[in-house]
């Protein structure tokens, strides 16, 4: 059902955890559907810095944060704005039909953390 | 954590079982070498025709029943369409209301789906927490125009067993049509059609060691049936169809079997459930044993795991030699959470956190040490990656993968 | 007349084939060892999985389509009635008219009297004395209420093969949907649907060497059809039920040996029923070939014995050691003659005569003229026999036994 | 489908033949059912001294004609008359079930040449 590279980031996720002292949270899906994702970010100078997430739900729902995760790392904030839930799957290799939905939010809720941390930022400066 | 067997711990039986040798051996010969046309009249068309009638008797004889009473269909589904199907297109005329359960297999709630956007009215019973439909409720809802109950004799997910002979009686008593989905009970229930007050009664061969494609339903002697698939006379005329010889004997030698040894079954499945059971509650917080704690199938244990997902769990299992599912398998191509766990009560999030580990007769005690001694640090590891879990302050925060 | 032989002389290979051994082989492992269920997520299943991908593929690469327009179903009865049941349900409010022939198997006629009972209008084409339709009054009967044409590709009784790419020519100009049931045409014929113009094709594994109990059915994408068979989301949501993964994996074995072989079969078959065709016209006065002389199957020969009955010539071929059939099998629990021989023209009485004698890969020469030496006395000692020889006054009176 | 008493019938009829200077002779069945049976008795002293059969039909009817010729060679034509077809059916240890109809005429045949013969013994009395 999943490719050799969504099993890899399924087994061995990257990046698992909390920040505490996030400067953006982000949150995405609802547990009805069965996938929750939270994703913290740390940012300096405008560039991720860390990231970590955790996740509630399927194989594809851990893959794609995991993935997601060594995407942005290190990249702009304006870079990982680009990216889309459906480049994360690409990047993955793709995923089964059924799962492209639900359990692919995990750019999405990137780019949540990304809105909470410029809130915080524009509330901060404000 | 042990290390991975070499062989894969089979404990989805309740999704499929493994032909026995012995069953294959009475099928073999029907492939190539007694290979006729059981609707012929030439000597080889004979033997296929004495095998499918041995076969009928044998079948009939496990169940209680006569041969002319059984239909040979190509599974459980076929067997669950011709009976809904069959009894409401014959009965048209008497009435349009059907009353079945909200945890039936969806073989049966799609079938009513379908019949329902074709005028027919369904009732669909609840269920207690424990997934038993209460009698009493089943008589409350039979009125006048009510053609057919059907109410499965033991749940696939949950293994929840039935009161289908109180079912039965009110529905004898209350002169409506009763079918029962019997498909995960054979091997493990008694089936005695008269006893159970079944007019249908729905099997399916590949839930007990025999083979896929081929199943059975019991139609009592005057239950009104129009068939479902027309053709030739096969079936006596109702259910149309080469018969598949070899499929057949495979399920009368399965059921041969399994009724042979279905108090050793119970007695040795059951033991091996119960250590299953016990051991995950011993060693793992914050789970919850889904079903009923006695009236169960000798074979199933489903638990939710809280916080964490169901397939996540199932994914490890399987990167560790254990095959398991997470409600019924036709299913999992489905992001929903189970609709049986609803109708029980369950909330869905902790519904999404189920498993279903179902041992079959080649389970051994160490099997079952294994997966115990596997499961809490699979729990483990995905609690401490869930938000859900933090959130619930129940422990620390996670770490890193 | 010969003496009996010490194998069984089987010439009803169009009734059913023995499972080939390499097919046999192939289906094997899928009943014990990976006995997985296609739709469960763990290794076990996944290997189901693959096999069932991996033979709609091989199926789907024999007849020139794509895989994802391969339902497979229970054999070509399931097949012929989710094509007429699937797309009349589907396009009910477009129309209620559907056109078919009059000599086509009776998994399609019944299921058209099935529906003309549920308000369908059914057009039953005549047929010419070789038993073929006439493409252009296919055009003249399609109206605007049409929705289905069903015409089978080659009959199972007499033979003869339809002119199936001028007929799906003409539903596609008209836009109606084309129904071919193709389950005699397999392993005989060239199968490109394209070509054929159909939008759905109904095919039975054992007619061509494969296992009993499994078929499929070709629907072209795009073509409405309502599933009948409601359960689990198994074969993308359009036939429910726990896949025969083994009957599957036969089913595509025995198609891609098939179409290896059938320049083959038809050159060394076709040899064999002409020989046999000449050597009865040859030997026996007052006979009749039914069907086309030449637009007929490699391996179908029907003749009509005038002045005596189709049955008492089986079972003195059986006490002879030959299995043959009197039209299909499925009706061989009818008296009826034949509706096909009837359609044709032919009187009653002789169509009672009838004998349907069809060859496979295996049947030899020497089997062939065992036959030719045993039939004639047969025929001989039955017509002594008949009241209606000797009313005929063809011959002399009727000796003692 | 036959049992091993049909199927000796069948195959060695007995009484298969005709009586070109018949005392009665009787038809039944017809063509397109598929079964015609023709049967010819000599009858001396009120009893049926011989008896041939000619039938067109399938294993049943054959086998039915010959039994029935057994049953009522040398019997008086009073206790012909009072066998049955299904007495016949029953003399060969039943018959299928979609063989009793039309099949099973033998004894309703001799019946009918027996009234030949009555009509004809009428016709010449008076
Ligand atoms: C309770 C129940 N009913 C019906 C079925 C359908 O049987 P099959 O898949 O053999 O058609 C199943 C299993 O899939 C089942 O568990
Ligand atoms: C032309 C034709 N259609 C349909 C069928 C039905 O196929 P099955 O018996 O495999 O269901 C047959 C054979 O029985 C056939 O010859």
């Amino acid at each position: 059902m999943y490719s050799d590279l969504v099993m890899d980031h399924f087994s061995n996720p990257r990046n698992v955890g909390e920040i505490p002292d996030a400067d953006g949270v982000g949150t995405a899906g609802n547990p009805v559907c069965g996938d929750i994702m939270k994703i913290y970010i740390k940012v300096k100078d405008d560039c991720i810095e860390d990231i970590k997430f955790k996740t509630f739900g399927c194989g594809a729902a851990v893959a794609t944060s995991s993935m997601v995760t060594e995407m942005v790392k290190g990249k702009t904030i304006e870079e990982a704005l680009v990216i889309t839930d459906k480049a994360v799957a690409e990047a993955l290799g793709g995923l089964p039909a059924n799962k492209m939905h639900c359990s692919n939010l995990a750019a999405t809720t990137v780019h949540k953390a990304i809105e909470d941390y410029r809130s915080k930022v524009g509330a901060g400066s404000r | 954590m042990e290390n991975k067997p070499d062989k894969v711990v089979y404990m989805d039986h309740s999704a499929t079982t493994a032909v026995h040798p012995k069953v294959l051996d009475a099928m073999l010969p029907y492939f190539s070498e007694r290979f006729g046309n059981a609707s012929s009249i030439y000597g080889l068309a004979r033997e296929a025709r004495r095998a499918l009638d041995q076969s009928r008797q044998t079948l009939a004889e496990g169940i209680g029943a006569k041969p002319e009473e059984i239909i040979f269909t190509s599974g459980g589904t076929e067997s669950d369409n011709l009976a809904l199907k069959g009894v409401a297109d014959a009965l048209r005329s008497k009435g349009n209301h059907i009353i079945t359960s909200a945890i039936e297999h969806h073989a049966i709630l799609h079938v009513c789906e379908y019949l329902s956007k074709r005028g027919y009215e369904i009732t669909y019973l609840p269920v207690d927490k424990h997934g038993i439909v209460d009698p009493d409720a089943v008589g409350r809802a039979i009125t006048e125009g009510t053609v057919l109950v059907s109410i499965m004799h033991a749940n696939n997910e949950v293994g929840t067993i039935e009161p289908i002979a109180e079912i039965g009686r009110i529905c004898k008593e209350r002169k409506v049509v009763f079918h029962s989905d019997g498909v995960q009970a054979v091997g493990k229930l008694p089936i005695k059609v008269d006893e159970l007050g079944v007019d249908l009664y729905s099997i399916s061969a590949h839930k007990f060691y025999g083979p896929k494609g081929v199943g059975a339903l019991y139609v009592r002697r005057r239950t009104p049936l129009i068939p479902q698939a027309q053709g030739g006379s096969q079936e006596r005329n109702r259910r149309a169809g080469t018969e598949n010889t070899a499929g057949i004997v495979g399920l009368a030698t399965a059921i041969a079997m399994a009724e042979e040894r279905r108090d050793d079954y119970n007695r040795k499945v059951g033991a091996l459930r119960d250590r299953l059971i016990a051991g995950i509650q011993e060693r793992i917080p914050s789970v919850c044993l889904n079903g009923h704690p006695t009236r169960r199938l000798s074979n199933n244990v489903n638990f939710c795991f809280q916080y964490v997902e169901g397939e996540s769990i199932l994914l490890n299992l399987d990167l560790m030699g254990v095959a398991a599912s997470s409600g019924s398998a036709c299913t999992s191509a489905s992001l929903e959470p189970s609709h049986v766990l609803l109708a029980m009560g369950v909330q869905p999030e902790i519904a999404h956190g189920s498993v279903r580990l179902t041992l079959g007769y080649d389970n051994t005690e160490q099997e079952v040490d294994y997966v115990l001694s596997i499961l809490p640090e699979i729990i483990e590891r995905l609690r401490s990656m869930s938000p859900l879990y933090s959130k619930a302050g129940a422990a620390a925060g996670g770490g890193n993968g």
